[in-house]
């Protein structure tokens, strides 16, 4: 088994869908010849050629309409949006006709669609190249929103939602890129949607997170085992909407404590719902309040983003609080 | 790598050779003139562009031009009878509607907006399941989801988006996705001229013009987007030009003059078959009703111009055409108008007799498979039925 | 005083602060002549001119761009989206230019901007004239987000939101437009953001809700009250981007329970960051959890919209649920 | 009621009149050719175009292209050295961002985008400045907001918006608001090709059309957007012919002709001053650099393309065309920008030294008053900063 980064994980899993399915196609600002600001798309287009790995004019827009129209054809896209911050010009399609188009037309059209790109912070990409903005597609029914955290799970994410009848925004941690090297199957594996990953097992306190935070969970988790001897049980959710439940409520009903941390920011943001869904029907697996750590409520800076961002320090004082309880 | 040194990077600072500027004057000239085969009186001004239809055909065609007056003004009476949520009105221009919608084929694909009974008509919508829709019967093939639209995968018809536009773009890929896998469709989206100013119009023509996109772009200029004259909508000199904007034709064609319509739309259709790329056609043509049933024309439009414009009301022109030629009379014409007139009356009074959508339907249709937070919504959402009959409640009016 | 209706009061606040200041001006389709679909703007035009009630055309990412470039040269529009469901083509505009120009310039420039327009549903309007949808600006920061319930609210909230030098999302019941009268001041009074109101005074449940919600809970609290003899207080929190914590706290240091009901769908809704964050932060307040009664988590349906939205049976039933505690 | 009838009603159905078609190929001419004062050689080819300035002030042009490249240079290198996040050089392209700016006034506001380092210069902004902004120095104007942006009230630079293009509605807004609040003030958005095919470029220029904006549109065709060459924009023949489709002027200029984009944005900015509304000006240029510091041109351009490219060089040119004049020796030019090298070198060893942003910057500037969530996360902050203390955390690197 290759031991590869995220980068060759989703190129994997691009080139292994295109090659079962005629119908996968990638298009997107310098998907082709570039490969992709990141390279994910490298090489893709000397294999399946330009009517399959599509350079488009620069409009977020019109690569999310087009892609729309491809779905309801007959295609399977795979739009890419070069950066996540830049997809807001795609707001209108992606609730209007890619969220929606199923419910609009009582079910007579399908968008088999991924709209995929990196998002989240921690490469000093300022306000337009690190934004966490999955709260705004969770709020959006139709929708499904996926954040792989290290490469098995990008390939495997990355296919299942290649497969699946509905739109998925496909968010991809790129200061996790090429930092994270592991062994990726050659197979054929899918990763179902909506189905967490337990990190790292504990008894004290349930730690929700997911994308890059994982590994920020685990750096706090370490320092709280070694200063007080707690055991942190990290739950990857992967999936935003649908988030896992299950995943979450069986670890509470050990712990009886929830962290959740992530890089989106705090006000209305994708912990909310987690945190509200869960303090209002399992009460009584609580032994004290949830905390949220988050990005704060302001634009993402370009400087001291790492004070900005949920970091270490932020995640193990949570963590202390909970504690209390 | 391919190299694009000699025709990008030496070429830029050049003027752009002379066939260039030829190519494109051809083109400023039909985007700014104006394409005719009658004239208002019916009279032929143009062979050249007359469609070579036998009479059966030019009288099928008058056919639906009747049959979308007729069901447009059946829709009209029941929202004001409060049985349809809202209806936008066609009257005035089904030339455009049914010119664009008889020369596509079968296989084609119509992205239509609101305001298109003729071109349903035409793909083979009955009225029947026009009516289903408007009162949101159980036979509604939209289920439900949103008024003033009409669409039905078995004729090619995608439901319109309310939110004016938007289904630009996604012609266009449904165009290129038929060129991907080698179909013999075309793609044909139809809007208004308010339409063009969207981001969605601009994203959709170019990439169409970038990928040569076998769809062909039908703007309906009726003057006006509610209230906003298209003055205010552009300072262009006609809409059609916005195509040389996309290195594709723009062809300025009457609107009203169904013959013509039909001749543009089907070169443009051709063109796009022979996978020669997209085209837009700007139908110049008026909205004589209100913009929907909600609107009230009168505080922004003169009555004196509303009649200006019924002088060339495309249903009477074409019947004068068609009396001149022999192939039916105004007598016929009216008593066609009549049958339909009963025909449309029976079908109301039969849907109109249907039970409406199951109370739960909304939960259909958002996910191939529910997610759970959904399913539990449903489950409350039953719940909640049952506590509103214990309290007597009537929640719907 | 007259008695008006929120059509009127807001036609009322757009007019006097066009009085006070020659910079306000309006723009939006349909604003001029035909006086706005709704007729907020009507009668505008004559007073004001062309210049300063612009019909623009059709395209409401360019009504809010040119409205922003408007308000840093020195104007402050007040933009009209004419329904709120259409405001999604302006969504880049609104989180990059409008939202986070100030932050982008390091404070050189504000955008005193208000896009205001008629939301939510109750008047049969589909999938596109229905939508709550301020869940997605709640996660912006920057922006104010406002939604009045009644004619008084309405225009002291809209003047207040034309003076205040950041953006505003103004959002209008359209429900409520015609449907409630009431006397308001023909004087100069402003609402300020921010501050809640409350309804109705109650000592077993705090009920917490804003737009035409508020006239659905105020029937349920009756016939809870009527049945059970439970007083409920309603919170109308007008503003929700900030929302004003002090006046739920206050009132749950009375009550021990909370209902929030909103329009909006639920889940990673409004409701969502209200709910998470008293129960992580107030939770010796509450004698049980929370409850949320919200639109459900699909596209908003033609058909049966009483039954979508958040309706008296279901206000009282979660009012019964938490007076279980 | 202002009745439109006899413009609007009656017209529509007829070809526009003639005088209409005769502007409009006018302007395709226009749009289509290319307007150069001086070749690549530096010979005078149009006097007609030549700007009158006197000897100072093309001098002085001069040196601020020359300034441009060596602040340029500078930023390459600091970014190398990992002291600047990201730079966008505008190695190739100084003539039409010097060109665009000189003809501007300093009432003129203008919205630039993130690759004309030459017109922030023309407009005051020194290079300590730029080097403050670009190091995020406790100097910079913008707070450490965003990389590669550069603005300042006080020039009337509007920082540019990374997401590309969505400057173009707010240019043409704050024109607008110029035009009703009677100033004599003239507003420039520039841009490049790949923003073109964004809704803001086709919301921005059509408001501008219809309102006779006072803004002028500079249109930087540098032929890639990142790896997407012009013909993959669009497929029109040109930039400039989109001003068609907006009923405004368009002017195709050699934009390495620095005199030339002179002219014509004098031109244009005069006219919008005038009250005749907006001009669009595409500026054909050339990428000479990477399209960032994070780019890796090889991957999709070949060298022997730049090699071709750089025949048409900006300065070399403006150069050739001083020498031939007598107004600046080569010799001259050459110790000029040996200068102004040591010159930003001495600003770059002080710019190094300044402390950076205090840590909580990001917290100012959200609102005009933070409101109590974000107060409260403030607080916080501040409690995590303790906490990382304790811990002896490093949390930045
Ligand atoms: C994005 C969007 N903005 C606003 C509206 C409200 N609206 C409905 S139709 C219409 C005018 C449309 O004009 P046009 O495109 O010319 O089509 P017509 O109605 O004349 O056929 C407007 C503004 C909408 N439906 N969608
Ligand atoms: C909305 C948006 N999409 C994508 C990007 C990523 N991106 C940055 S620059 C660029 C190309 C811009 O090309 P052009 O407009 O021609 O300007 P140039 O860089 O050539 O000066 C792209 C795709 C972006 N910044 N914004
Ligand atoms: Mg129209
Ligand atoms: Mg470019």
């Amino acid at each position: 088994m290759p031991r590869v980064n995220m980068v060759q994980a989703l190129n994997m899993a691009l080139r292994e869908e295109m090659r079962r399915d005629p119908r996968v196609v990638v298009l997107g600002e310098d998907v082709g010849r570039r490969g992709g600001v990141f390279l994910v798309t490298e090489g893709l287009i000397d294999e399946f050629g330009e009517e399959r790995v599509i350079d488009t004019p620069l409009t977020e827009m019109g690569i999310v309409g087009v892609a729309i129209g491809m779905a309801m054809y007959g295609l399977r896209p795979v739009a890419e949006i070069q950066f996540i911050d830049f997809i807001y010009e795609a707001f209108d399609q992606i609730v209007n006709n890619a969220a929606w188009m199923r419910f609009r037309s009582g079910g007579m059209y399908k968008i088999p669609l991924v709209i995929r790109g990196p998002c989240c912070g921690g490469i000093r990409g300022g306000m337009h190249h690190s934004q966490s903005n999955e709260a705004y597609f969770m709020h959006t029914p139709g929708l499904y929103v996926v954040m792989p955290s290290r490469p098995y799970d990008a390939k495997g994410l990355l296919k299942e939602s290649i497969r699946v009848d509905d739109a998925v925004i496909f968010l991809e941690p790129k200061s996790v890129y090429r930092t994270i090297r592991e062994e990726v199957p050659e197979d054929d594996y899918t990763v179902p949607l909506g189905k967490a990953r337990i990190v790292r097992e504990g008894d004290d306190v349930t730690l929700v997170t997911w994308g890059a935070m994982v590994y920020v969970a685990e750096q706090a988790a370490k320092i709280a085992e070694e200063k007080h001897g707690w055991s942190v049980e990290i739950i990857d959710l992967r999936t935003l909407l649908p988030w896992d439940r299950n995943a979450v409520i069986s670890s509470l009903e050990k712990t009886g404590r929830l962290v959740i941390v992530h890089e989106a920011r705090l006000f209305a943001g994708p912990g909310a719902e987690i945190s509200a869904y869960i303090a209002e029907n399992y009460i009584d697996l609580l032994r004290g309040p949830i905390k949220r750590v988050a990005s704060y409520d302001t634009p993402f800076p370009l400087v001291h983003e790492k004070l900005y961002m949920p970091n270490v320090a932020r995640v193990y004082k949570a963590l202390m609080e909970v504690m209390q309880w | 790598m391919e190299s694009h040194v000699s025709e990008k990077v030496d070429l830029p600072f050049k003027p752009l050779p002379p066939e260039v500027l030829e190519e494109y004057s051809g083109r400023l000239r039909e985007a700014l003139g104006l394409k005719r085969v009658i004239d208002e009186e019916g009279r032929v001004v143009d062979e050249g562009l007359m469609p070579k239809l036998p009479p059966s055909e030019m009288r099928e065609i008058y056919e639906y031009m009747v049959r979308a007056r007729v069901i447009d003004s059946w829709l009209l009476k029941l929202q004001r009878m409060g049985r349809v949520a809202l209806h936008a009105p066609n009257k005035g221009q089904e030339a455009t509607a049914v010119g664009t919608a008889k020369p596509m084929k079968p296989q084609d694909w119509l992205f239509p907006s609101y305001r298109e009974l003729g071109a349903y008509l035409v793909r083979g919508m009955s009225e029947e399941e026009i009516l289903d829709r408007a009162l949101n019967t159980i036979d509604d093939p939209l289920k439900g989801s949103d008024f003033a639209i009409y669409g039905n995968r078995k004729y090619n018809i995608v439901p319109a988006p309310v939110p004016v536009g938007n289904q630009i773009p996604l012609a266009t890929g449904a165009a290129m996705a038929a060129k991907i896998l080698g179909h013999d469709t075309v793609v044909v989206a139809m809007f208004g001229d308010g339409a063009s100013s969207r981001g969605d119009f601009h994203a959709g023509l170019n990439f169409a013009g970038v990928f040569k996109a076998p769809v062909v772009f039908v703007l309906q200029n009726n003057q006006w987007a509610i209230s906003v004259p298209v003055k205010r909508q552009t300072a262009a000199p006609s809409f059609a030009i916005k195509a040389l904007a996309y290195g594709i034709p723009g062809v300025r064609v009457d609107g009203n003059d169904v013959l013509a319509v039909y001749s543009v739309v089907s070169e443009a259709l051709e063109r796009a078959r022979r996978g020669e790329g997209p085209t837009l056609v700007e139908a110049v043509t008026y909205r004589l009703g209100p913009h929907t049933t909600a609107d009230d024309p009168g505080r922004y439009r003169s009555e004196e111009e509303v009649k200006i414009a019924e002088r060339y009301e495309p249903l009477k022109r074409f019947r004068k055409f068609l009396d001149s030629q022999g192939i039916l009379t105004e007598k016929e014409a009216l008593q066609m108008e009549e049958e339909w007139n009963a025909r449309v009356e029976d079908i109301v009074k039969r849907v109109l007799e249907k039970p409406g959508l199951p109370k739960d339907v909304f939960f259909h249709n958002v996910y191939e498979r529910r997610p759970w937070h959904l399913e539990e919504e449903y489950e409350e959402f039953k719940e909640s039925l049952k506590v509103a009959e214990e309290l007597g409640l009537e929640l719907e009016e």
